[in-house]
């Protein structure tokens, strides 16, 4: 909302024409938030890298770019974008060329409607949750896409593994999304972070024992949905080569790798969202602070500014969570992931929506003692409210 | 949390669990591990953990409540868990009636039920594979080879622990009513466990028929209630409206009569109801006559209207307690139920189940009027010394433990009956502690043995020390075995309190002292009979010997549940200094409303007075009655000594010199025989008759109707050939040839039907707006 | 009316799929080397694997018998290049037999030193790309750290890390250099604290076990038919070592060395109480096993090799001095096994009086061990065959030659 | 001045329609589920318009994420060679293109017959923008609680307005019954080929 | 451009369900994969959720109050939904339609032909 009263402001007060302010407003937002998805990619290769060889005994990059080899992710880029642009002979061109952009897309999707703190967010959907869900299912086209028109049978083979494999944890993936939902009552974003303000007691995933288990299950089905290791069949590099990705090379190919990371950081985002809290932290800083829209305006942004670095943390932190799984880890067999999904996430899913269920039903308060009431309205930034209260 | 929300929600948990154990057990139970042994582990996890929920919900009440020299009563949790339906004013509901006696009970019953549940590991370990039944017949003429039925046994006890914590935290008489039926199921299905034995079907049988006798009086106690109070609850619970809807006991001793005995309004309007329907005829309106009838409820009141109605409930509720708790007239089935599972006569028929009758009157008390006590006292008395002496002549090991549980059931109906409602329930505790460890002792020994009869034991210390060493605590423990004046085991506490309020009430009340004479000398008897036992089956020399070397100890998993429960049998009974700590004080707590001050003198009876309890406190009531005790215990010890231990008198010779006493015991006197004679063959003669009238009468007239039917059925059929049939016949020849007219239009080409779809749409669409007017263009 | 009775062994209930011919190879990750595997899948299930060789075929044999014995060492060293010291022991004994040579004392501890180390550097190399084979990098990069360690003692041996020729018959290119010793203990001790690490990273994982616990089980009867040699063969329970149980002087190299030979028998390994414990899972024969083989045998060499330092520094002869470039040989043949980390390394040599031998040839033990391949993973999956064909350990160069 | 809604409807609706008729028009059934997406995925976007988020989001999620999966799916197991394309005769096409113009044409017809549909309410049409907010009483009319029928404005409709709790129960079961039907559909029988020896390899002498 | 200041009338919506309907039909009739004429199936489903979502939509019409509100999504939700249930079903009949006949091709399953 906030960008209509930038673009009302920018017409009324300059005199823009109408489209321009609009489109100006919009462009910017977009090019905001690509920027933090390129940036995030950039920042987790190198980190990938760095990570990698900490957990190897090895010091990672040092060369390129100084003492941290932070360079490195330009270096890669340049490279990447250097290459020679293949196309195989076999493949259907079409689609070749279309695939990465497709996942590319629903990768970033995901961030128009993710709030990067108290309404901080490109499109305040009041379905958030559920968008995020369906648009985040819809990566997997492009890496089947890519699979099946690279004319390649191993390419075919990760299309159809990473198809089967993230339809399949689609499922448990929704019901764990749904618990959190549930309790909180509400499909809006901000509304659930915010629900969860004041102290990490607060947090979700403290709410009672099957929310703390359901996080667990969340996170294993990021790591599933998002191909990463030992989940990262689709790519399997001693099994199928490189899976979707043996034929792509150059720009094509850092497409779909900015879309993996992309999703990483989007799924880590939704997960503290829905479990961790958000934007709250562990300790309301803010609060104590006074950081709050009650005293001033600008008191109250600052507030926000802090909690987009607490949430932007805990996404990062999700992220180097993952990372250090799939430098730990071998990897799964296809139907040992498959069981995993379908016996076990399942079924545990089920029972952690079911215990949820009747624990909220006999404790409605929560486990333990919560230092602000769980329906308080939250305190909202004023272009957040309805229009209605606004009398508009 | 606060503690009425917290203790319910842990007692909630505590309850359910073994529930859950159960289902989960009856959907899976078979392929839980080999032989589903992962069974026994799920169900004595769910009693564990429900052990542990229910020892912290007592810590939340005792943090709340800390025991006190002189307790006070504290308040009940009273509240509904889930409401099933409600008619009216009346309430269907899943309630709960918490104090600190439910506590107790809750605690008992989960520690013991542990216990046992451990024990039947070890115990039930040959129901995992093939078992082979020597008692039973196969079809191949050999002994019965059948599969093993382990998870069934645990899933039973499941049930049955998940009823009994039901019947304890019930909070009105309702669910109390289906959880004393389901404990009855749970007694029925394990006491028939090895059902391919005659004998254990019959019994099942015999338990669950005497049980129903008693359930008839039950319910009339419970119409009545229902019909007079308007109510199933026990205590005060919000009604619709947030209105205070009195329970049965506030209703019976109003806080308004400083909780003294009270008809209510409602049995006093039930035994008047000609008079107020006379009320009703004369009133202009129903507000007036209510006015009125109002008015005249205190003057019918002192009248005596509704006190019979009072009595007749109690008395009604005692008959159902009298059924579960195997008291006179009613005890025959208990030593048959003997044919169950040795853990299973521990469980249910010893330690909780048969307690639960002997628990429902003690929740009940409040209700009961001074004349009821009196019958209860009585029946008791009996049950104790008829019980006692049979065991005398048992040789069943099992059997004379049967008729010792049915003994001391007496003495806790007695004590309730003569006043000492915390002394009988005290003994409840101990008693179960005691007797469970006296079942488990004898179940080790008869796995052991594989024989029942002591006649065939012996000498038994050697190989099974510890078995002998836990079961000498036992006995002792059961006999009231103590330092007179100073300290003692378990029952030597319980049975003293018991005692001394049956001679308080031989004081108060003379005429009916005899009671207490005879209580003692069941207290001489219990020992004798117990230390029979243990010296026929410990001590001496191997009367057979191919048994004795056969005999071996019992695996760890039964011997650790019987040194956790000697313990219990041992410091049950004590208060600790300074903090207080003991099951007395802890009973004082949940003492009901009104009764701590005795009873008025009996409407009815004259000099019938139930003293208060507190005067049997006194020391120098006490010290008598003590020394007296011991004495009887002593001297029932020393008989035993004397026949069993040293052998200085001849059993055998004394059996001669009292053939007909004996001759009366062996038979158990006669009440089979007698129950035999005057309702099992009436009952038999008369189905017979009914039997006969069926053949002869109603079979006539349906062959009858039979004949006729068929003859109309013939005409039918003629119809149905000529008429009916050509009508169908040629219909069908005609859509037969339409048929072969239109197939040609099949093609099987599924384009080609979409094509026909869309073009009969556009069609029907275009005939309709021509015909109908209706315009497609604007 | 009876019911119809279907054959779970000749009806499966699946989607008709088409079977797909599937190239695995010559350039594959997972190949470990040029070796061309043609796949039959339906799906992700394989139904028959046919292994191509030949694509790094070097005529070794050809050249061998157009140079002298003592030329022909540094080809020797291009067959299992990840065990050179072991490929130069095996073809000097063989001559040395022809030769009825004799080496002295210490030229023989030298030698068991330098073939245990590279025995513990090829099974580090065989594990670190078995953990690579089922996407776990992380110990892939382990193992390689401590195998520079032992590269760098050969460079100090002989100047090479990877040819060595440094045993060469009649005995040694030159005496270990000093202060080596000290080197040496000081990466046996840094290794030995490294092998928990391993075991916690691969043997013990659980998804590893999962991986390979049951997979491509080789029975005891068919590795012995087929002539697997080496883990393979212990890792089916075969209680066979050359080392124990070779030709005279290929055991007498090792008579008075403690050691055991490591396989499974009666239900346990030898020692294996201080290593993890077999899981339930894992079948005698499998992936599993043939990996845990190689992990206790790191350990055992470990042993050996102080064993041999031991010896050395007691032993107070020479070390012995190589034959001449022109040294004629003997009439006669000569064919000797020796216990190659990889399995049983067999060269023929036959000499006809001149300075050039008539006919050179050589047993390949990864040949005979990648020869049961279709065997054991017919109806696996298609991850399941990098994971079995890891576990079988060879080396194009020497199935090749 | 441009109105933006109608912009961007315009823009939906041209993607929607341009990639329906691409799926008819294409002959290779990978490139025809593709452009089904696309159509799907853009329709998705009128319903924003429309004021129909949660609906929107389901068609995302179902649809397009779920379906269309499936097809790709089926699409995939089913796409080789000869199969990928089947042509069909000029004389099929003249068929199926006069009894499809003809209904649409009926329907275009039916589109614009009534005036009132012709004429925007331009006051409420914002609206849109911002989102129905519909979540939570669909949610209520799915468990039989109509909380918008008190906002009904006519009479007669508020009359009637009952909850969707039986319907959404049947659709509950029918989605099972289908799941499990399909599933057991698609598990043909066939006979196993018994697998033949390796041909490469034969066991050495 | 006069066609983009008007606003959006719920006729427009119509025509727009009307494509999708009559392409869905077109699809279904050209198409011989089986494959090929279950997406025809699916525009056709599209077609009628795009009017009843329109339909539903008050600021769409001139006479709002006719509008179907709530009840037009949904009856736009079961279409969806059963739509993915006619596709499971749809395409499992597809197989093993493909299982037995070893081709997809429609035209070739015409043994029930009269």
């Amino acid at each position: 909302m906030r960008e209509r009263m930038i673009a009302e402001y920018l017409t009324t007060r300059y005199g823009l024409p109408g489209w321009l302010a609009y489109g100006g407003v919009a462009l910017v937002q977009c090019l905001i938030l690509l920027g933090i998805m390129m940036f995030a990619a950039a920042l987790f290769t190198w980190m990938e890298r760095k990570v990698a060889g900490r957990i190897q005994d090895r010091l990672g990059p040092t060369r390129v770019g100084g003492r941290f080899g932070w360079l490195q992710s330009v270096a890669d880029g340049i490279k990447l974008l250097a290459k020679e642009d293949l196309i195989p002979k076999e493949a259907d061109a079409v689609l070749f060329r279309l695939a990465p952009y497709i996942s590319f897309c629903a990768a970033f999707c995901v961030y128009l409607v993710l709030p990067f703190s108290n309404g901080w967010v490109a499109q305040h959907l009041n379905v958030g949750v559920f968008f995020i869900v369906a648009v985040a299912g819809l990566e997997v086209f492009g890496v089947i896409l890519g699979g099946y028109s690279s004319g390649s049978k191993w390419s075919l083979y990760g299309a159809m593994r990473e198809a089967a494999q993230v339809v399949s944890y689609e499922v448990p993936l929704g019901l764990c999304v749904v618990i959190p939902v549930m309790v909180a009552g509400t499909l809006d974003l901000v509304a659930i972070g915010n629900m969860q303000r004041g102290w990490g007691v607060n947090w979700l995933v403290f709410h009672n024992p099957f929310l703390f288990i359901t996080f667990f299950i969340y996170a294993l089905c990021t790591v599933a949905s998002t191909n990463r290791a030992p989940f990262d069949l689709a790519e399997a590099e001693s099994e199928l080569v490189a899976g979707f990705l043996t034929e792509y090379s150059g720009f094509r190919w850092s497409v779909f790798f900015m879309a993996e990371y992309g999703s990483m950081y989007a799924m880590s985002g939704l997960g503290s969202i829905l479990f961790l809290g958000g934007w709250h932290g562990p300790i309301p800083v803010a609060e104590m602070l006074g950081l709050t829209y009650a005293n001033h305006a600008v008191l109250g942004w600052l507030g926000d500014l802090l909690g987009a670095c607490n949430f932007l943390f805990k996404a990062f932190l999700g992220v180097a969570s993952m990372m250090w799984l799939r430098w730990t880890l071998p990897r799964l067999r296809i139907d040992q992931v498959m069981t995993t999904c379908l016996k076990y996430c399942v079924p545990l899913a089920a029972a952690m929506f079911v215990g949820t269920m009747l624990w909220t039903y006999a404790l409605p308060g929560g486990l333990l003692p919560r230092s602000t009431p769980m329906g308080a309205v939250a305190e909202a930034p004023p272009w957040t409210a309805p229009r209605a209260a606004r009398g508009e | 949390m606060e503690l009425a929300r917290l203790v319910p929600l842990l007692l909630l948990f505590a309850w359910l669990l073994p529930l859950g154990s159960f289902a989960a057990i009856v959907f899976a139970g078979p392929r839980m591990g080999r032989g589903g042994h992962k069974a026994a582990y799920l169900a004595t996890g769910a009693i564990g953990a429900a052990l542990v929920l229910s020892l912290a919900a007592l810590g939340a009440w005792l943090w709340h409540h800390p025991l006190a020299a002189d307790s006070q009563a504290a308040a009940p949790l009273s509240g509904d868990w889930y409401t099933l339906a409600e008619f009216g004013k009346l309430r269907l509901a899943i309630g709960y009636y918490i104090d600190a006696l439910t506590l107790g009970m809750f605690v008992m019953v989960t520690l013991i039920s542990t216990c046992i549940h451990v024990y039947s590991i070890g115990y039930m370990h040959e129901e995992l594979g093939e078992v082979t039944d020597p008692l039973v017949r196969g079809s191949d003429g050999g002994p019965l080879v059948r599969p093993g039925r382990f998870p069934r046994f645990f899933q039973y006890l499941s049930l049955f622990c998940f009823s009994m914590l039901g019947l304890c935290v019930a909070g009105n008489i309702a669910m109390v009513f289906v959880f004393w039926e389901l404990v009855g199921i749970c007694s029925y299905l394990l006491i028939g466990f090895y059902i391919e034995r005659r004998s254990a079907s019959t019994a099942a049988n015999k338990a669950f028929i005497v049980n129903r006798v008693g359930d008839f009086g039950m319910i009339v106690g419970i119409m009545i209630l229902l019909g007079g109070l308007g109510t199933f609850a026990f205590g005060d619970h919000l009604g619709a409206g947030g209105k205070v809807e009195p329970g049965i006991f506030s209703q019976v001793r109003p806080a308004s009569a400083e909780h003294g005995l009270v008809v209510p309004d409602g049995l006093v309007r039930m035994a008047a109801a000609d008079r107020l329907a006379a009320v009703y005829a004369s009133m202009p309106s129903a507000d007036a006559a209510e006015e009125e009838i109002a008015r005249q409820i205190p003057q019918l009141r002192r009248a005596g209207y509704g006190y019979w109605l009072l009595i007749l409930a109690g008395l009604g509720i005692f008959c159902g307690c009298v059924g579960k708790s195997a008291q006179f007239p009613l005890h025959v089935w208990l030593p048959d139920a003997m044919e169950g599972p040795t853990p299973v006569s521990a469980l249910i028929h010893a330690a909780t189940m048969v307690a639960a009758g002997v628990y429902l009157v003690g929740r009940f008390y409040p209700v009961f009027a001074p004349e009821v006590l009196l019958v209860i006292a009585v029946t008791g008395c009996i049950t104790l010394f008829l019980a006692a002496t049979i065991a005398i002549a048992a040789t069943d090991i099992k059997r004379v433990l049967a008729y010792s549980t049915v003994s001391q059931l007496g003495y806790m109906m007695f004590s309730l009956g003569v006043g000492g409602w915390a002394a009988g329930l005290f003994h409840l505790f101990t008693h179960a502690c005691f007797k469970a460890l006296l079942f488990l002792c004898s179940g080790s020994v008869i796995h052991a043995c594989h024989t029942n009869e002591m006649t065939e034991m012996g000498g038994l210390r050697k190989k099974m020390p510890w078995t002998a060493g836990t079961m000498l605590a036992g006995c002792l423990a059961i006999s009231g075995a103590g330092i007179p004046l100073l300290i003692g085991l378990s029952g030597y506490h319980s049975k003293d309190a018991i005692l001394a309020q049956a001679f308080s009430f031989a004081r108060h009340a003379p005429a009916h002292g005899w009671l207490f004479y005879v209580a003692a000398a069941g207290a001489a008897i219990t020992a004798f009979y117990m230390f029979r036992l243990w010296f026929m089956t410990f001590a001496g020399k191997p009367r057979v010997e191919h048994i004795y070397d056969h005999a071996h100890e019992s695996p760890a998993v039964m011997i650790v549940p019987l040194v956790i429960l000697a313990a219990f049998a041992i410091g049950a009974g004590w208060t600790l200094p300074v903090v207080n700590w003991g099951l007395p004080e802890l009973l004082e707590q949940a003492r009901p409303l009104g009764t701590a001050e005795g009873f008025p003198e009996a409407r009815t009876i004259a000099g019938l007075v139930i003293p208060a309890e507190h005067y049997s406190h006194e020391p120098a009531l006490h010290r008598i009655v003590s020394l007296a005790a011991f004495a009887a215990a002593l001297v029932g010890f020393l008989i035993a000594v004397a026949f069993y231990g040293l052998r200085l008198l001849s059993a055998e010779a004394a059996r001669r010199w009292f053939a007909p006493v004996h001759w009366l015991l062996v038979h158990k006197w006669f009440f089979d025989e007698l129950y035999d004679a005057v309702f099992v063959k009436p009952a038999l003669f008369l189905a017979r008759q009914a039997a006969e009238i069926d053949r002869g009468v109603i079979d006539w007239a349906a062959d009858g109707s039979a004949r006729l039917c068929v003859l109309i059925a013939r005409i039918d059929d003629w119809l149905d050939r000529w008429i009916v049939d050509r009508f169908v016949n040629g219909l069908a020849r005609w859509t037969w040839r339409l048929g072969l007219a239109l197939r040609p239009l099949q093609s099987g080409q599924l384009r080609q039907y979409v094509v026909m779809i869309a073009v009969s749409t556009v069609t029907i669409f275009i005939l309709v707006s021509i015909y109908r007017n209706y315009a497609l263009l604007p | 009316m009876a019911v119809e009775r279907v054959d779970p062994e000749l009806v499966e209930f699946d989607v008709r799929t088409d079977e797909m011919l599937i190239n695995m190879g010559p350039q594959h990750p997972s190949t470990h080397g040029v070796l061309r595997l043609v796949l039959r899948t339906d799906g992700e299930v394989v139904s028959s694997v046919v292994p191509h060789i030949g694509y790094l075929h070097r005529c070794a044999e050809k050249i061998g018998e157009n140079v002298s014995p003592r030329q022909w060492i540094p080809y020797t060293d291009r067959m299992d290049y990840l065990a050179g010291m072991n490929m130069n022991l095996g073809w000097a004994m063989t001559v040395e037999k022809l030769m009825g040579l004799e080496v002295s004392e210490k030229t023989r501890h030298v030698r068991v030193m330098v073939c245990e180390l590279n025995r513990i550097a090829s099974h580090l190399v065989a594990a670190g790309t078995y953990g690579l084979d089922l996407g776990s990098f992380t110990p892939f990069l382990y193992c390689f750290r401590e195998r520079e360690k032992i590269l760098n003692l050969f460079e100090a041996v002989c100047g090479a890390r990877l040819t060595y020729s440094y045993i060469v018959p009649g005995g040694l290119i030159a005496d270990l250099p000093p202060g080596w010793l000290e080197a040496c203990e000081r990466c046996l001790s840094e290794l030995e604290a490294v092998v928990p690490e391993l075991h916690a990273v691969l043997t013990s994982n659980e998804i590893f076990i999962r991986r390979t616990a049951g997979v491509g089980v080789l029975s005891p009867e068919m590795a012995i038919d087929y002539g697997c040699s080496g883990p393979v063969l212990r890792g089916s329970g075969v209680k066979w070592d050359l080392r124990r149980d070779g030709q005279p002087s290929v055991a007498g190299m090792y008579e008075d060395y403690r050691f055991e030979v490591i396989a499974q028998a009666g239900g346990s390994y030898p020692r294996d109480q201080e290593y993890p414990p077999v899981p339930p899972a894992a079948v005698l024969g499998d992936c599993w096993h043939r990996f845990y083989v190689r992990m206790l045998e790191v350990v055992q060499s470990i042993g050996l090799v102080r064993q041999a330092m031991e010896k050395y520094r007691r032993s107070a002869d020479a070390v012995s001095e190589p034959i001449k470039i022109t040294q004629k040989l003997p009439r006669g043949e000569a064919y000797l096994e020796t216990e190659a980390p990889k399995g049983q390394m067999g060269f023929l040599v036959i000499g006809d009086g001149t300075a050039i031998p008539w006919r050179v040839r050589a047993r390949s033990s990864s040949f005979c061990n990648l020869s049961v391949l279709p065997e054991i993973s017919r109806g696996c999956l298609l991850a399941d065959i990098p994971a079995i064909l890891g576990s079988l350990d060879i080396v194009l160069g020497e199935i090749d030659r | 001045m441009i109105n933006w809604h109608t912009f961007f409807f315009m823009l939906f609706a041209t993607i929607t329609c341009a990639f329906a008729v691409a799926v008819v028009v294409s002959a290779n059934v990978v490139r025809m589920a593709v452009c089904l997406i696309a159509s799907l995925a853009a329709v998705t976007g009128l319903y924003f318009l429309a004021a129909a988020d949660f609906v929107a989001a389901m068609q995302l999620m179902i649809y397009v994420g779920g379906t269309l999966v499936l097809l790709v799916f089926g699409v995939m197991l089913t796409a080789r060679g000869p199969f990928v394309s089947m042509k069909i005769t000029p004389a099929n096409w003249l068929m199926a293109g006069l009894a499809g113009g003809a209904l649409l044409i009926l329907l275009l017809c039916a589109a614009v017959s009534v005036d009132a549909w012709k004429t925007a309410a331009v006051a409420e049409s914002a609206a849109g923008r911002e989102g129905g907010h519909t979540v939570a009483r669909i949610g209520m009319a799915l468990l039989g609680l109509r909380v918008d029928a008190l906002e009904q404005p006519n009479p007669a409709l508020r009359g009637g307005m009952a909850g969707y709790l039986l319907p959404f129960e049947i659709i509950s079961v029918h989605l099972l019954v289908v799941l499990v039907g399909a599933a057991h559909l698609a598990r043909a029988r066939r006979t196993k080929k018994p697998i033949e020896p390796p041909s490469g390899t034969s066991r050495a002498a | 451009m006069p066609l983009l200041n008007q606003p959006v009338s719920l006729s427009h919506y119509l025509v727009v369900g009307a494509i999708l309907f009559a392409c869905g039909i077109l699809c279904m009739a050209t198409k011989r994969n089986a494959i090929g004429v279950l997406m025809g199936v699916e525009l056709v489903l599209n077609g009628a959720a795009v009017n009843f979502v329109a339909f539903s939509a008050p600021f769409l019409r001139g006479d709002a109050e006719l509008a179907l509100g709530l009840d037009g999504h949904l009856m736009t939700l079961f279409v969806i939904v059963l739509a993915a249930a006619e596709a499971a079903v749809a395409l499992a009949i597809a197989l093993c339609y493909y299982n037995t006949h070893a081709t997809i091709d429609v035209d070739e399953g015409d043994e029930l032909r009269g």
